[in-house]
């Protein structure tokens, strides 16, 4: 599955941008973040407060219940700020 | 109309296109956000905005289509940059045309308050001491959520 | 600034003016006024704004004055036209700038609000079947009314 | 006394301003109003419904009370149609 981070996630992480292949046990987004918490200390500080961390599945809005099945891109970033 | 795009835009040459092209319309309202020099906080020497290439478009179609379905629309453009950007380069561009000034006016307050908070930007400011992400603003989240039907 | 002149403007090179001008300048909201082809009861071929020179620039400082008063706004620029104009033709221009996209904005709908009750103009549509003194709408009243404090 | 006239109050009276020598009888701006009303029928048609006339005494709106003692111009005009 490919994972995006944007903004302060991103620069936590240290990469924008990877392609993992996701353990049979990880069947949500809120799965998905603490499968990710344990890659690093990049990972744990970017996801230390998932309050403040928003997700999209396939480019759409979505919550820590999202289910990943079928899904091809999730992305993880702080709230918005354009305009 | 929705573009996103690195480079700058002529801001004057597209309220003069969209307010000459139509004799339908009665009023174009327009808003332009800049890069400042300074916050509250400290000094401002750039500005780089990251986004989400395909969904940011998403976004911003979807809401056009919104805007048009809740006012009566001749015409609608949203420019917004990404990149780097200093002190008063301009980063975002609402233009709204209606037969009504209200529907005109409505809309592009409502693509604005939209923007700050629903579009996937983010703002990262460097300043003379370091450079930071910066943060939603409470107000922002009213301002967003006041448009809520 | 207040401008009331018989020529027209270009609306663009103002906003950019504006734009451009001040680093402390966080958002640049604007709204034109424009002569349509035709109202909700017949085809326009003309309109002709007639007005009272001497108290309509009395009127519009004073509503420059307000509006700086309530906003806290770093550039305000009113032009006002008057004569005889065609449908498509510019009739008047509201630009605000603020270092706040919300004061920008309030700001901008207040002036054009007022514009259209409080400011000594008044039109004359002429049209195929003969020319008509333009009346006032209601809800041109309530659009005034809500910025009373 | 300088008086001026816009809109429809204008083309009805058929002229934008005189300058008129009011009797002394003339204290406020109604008394104005019923003095020019007598002056023949393009007036009389302006000014026959007050309430849709507005007026401004020396380039500040004004109400039928408002006295003119002192004023140099009266100007009456139908509600503002601008922006």
């Amino acid at each position: 599955m490919r994972i995006l981070y944007f903004g302060w996630v991103r620069t936590n992480i240290g990469l924008g941008e990877e392609e993992i292949s996701l353990p049979p046990h990880v069947e949500n987004v809120e799965d998905l973040i603490g499968f990710l918490r344990d890659q690093g200390n990049g990972y744990r500080a970017a996801f230390e407060n998932i309050k403040a961390v928003r997700v999209a599945v396939d480019q759409e809005m979505a919550g820590m219940e999202t289910p990943l099945s079928g899904s091809r891109e999730v992305a993880l970033f702080p709230p918005m700020t354009g305009g | 109309m929705i573009r996103v795009q690195q480079e700058d835009f002529d801001a004057g040459q597209e309220i003069g296109a969209i307010s000459a092209r139509n004799f339908e319309v009665g009023g174009v309202a327009s808003f332009i956000g800049l890069v400042r020099g300074a916050n509250e906080k400290s000094q401002i020497t750039a500005m780089t905005l990251e986004h989400y290439p395909g969904m940011t478009e998403k976004i911003l179609s979807g809401l056009e289509a919104e805007a048009r379905t809740r006012w009566r629309l001749e015409d609608l453009l949203i420019i917004h940059r990404y990149g780097r950007m200093t002190p008063g380069e301009q980063i975002v561009l609402v233009i709204t045309a209606s037969a009504h000034r209200e529907d005109a006016l409505q809309s592009c307050q409502f693509l604005i308050d939209r923007l700050k908070i629903g579009a996937p930007f983010w703002k990262k400011e460097e300043t003379p001491v370091g450079s930071h992400w910066v943060d939603t603003k409470a107000e922002d989240d009213k301002a967003s959520e006041r448009w809520q039907k």
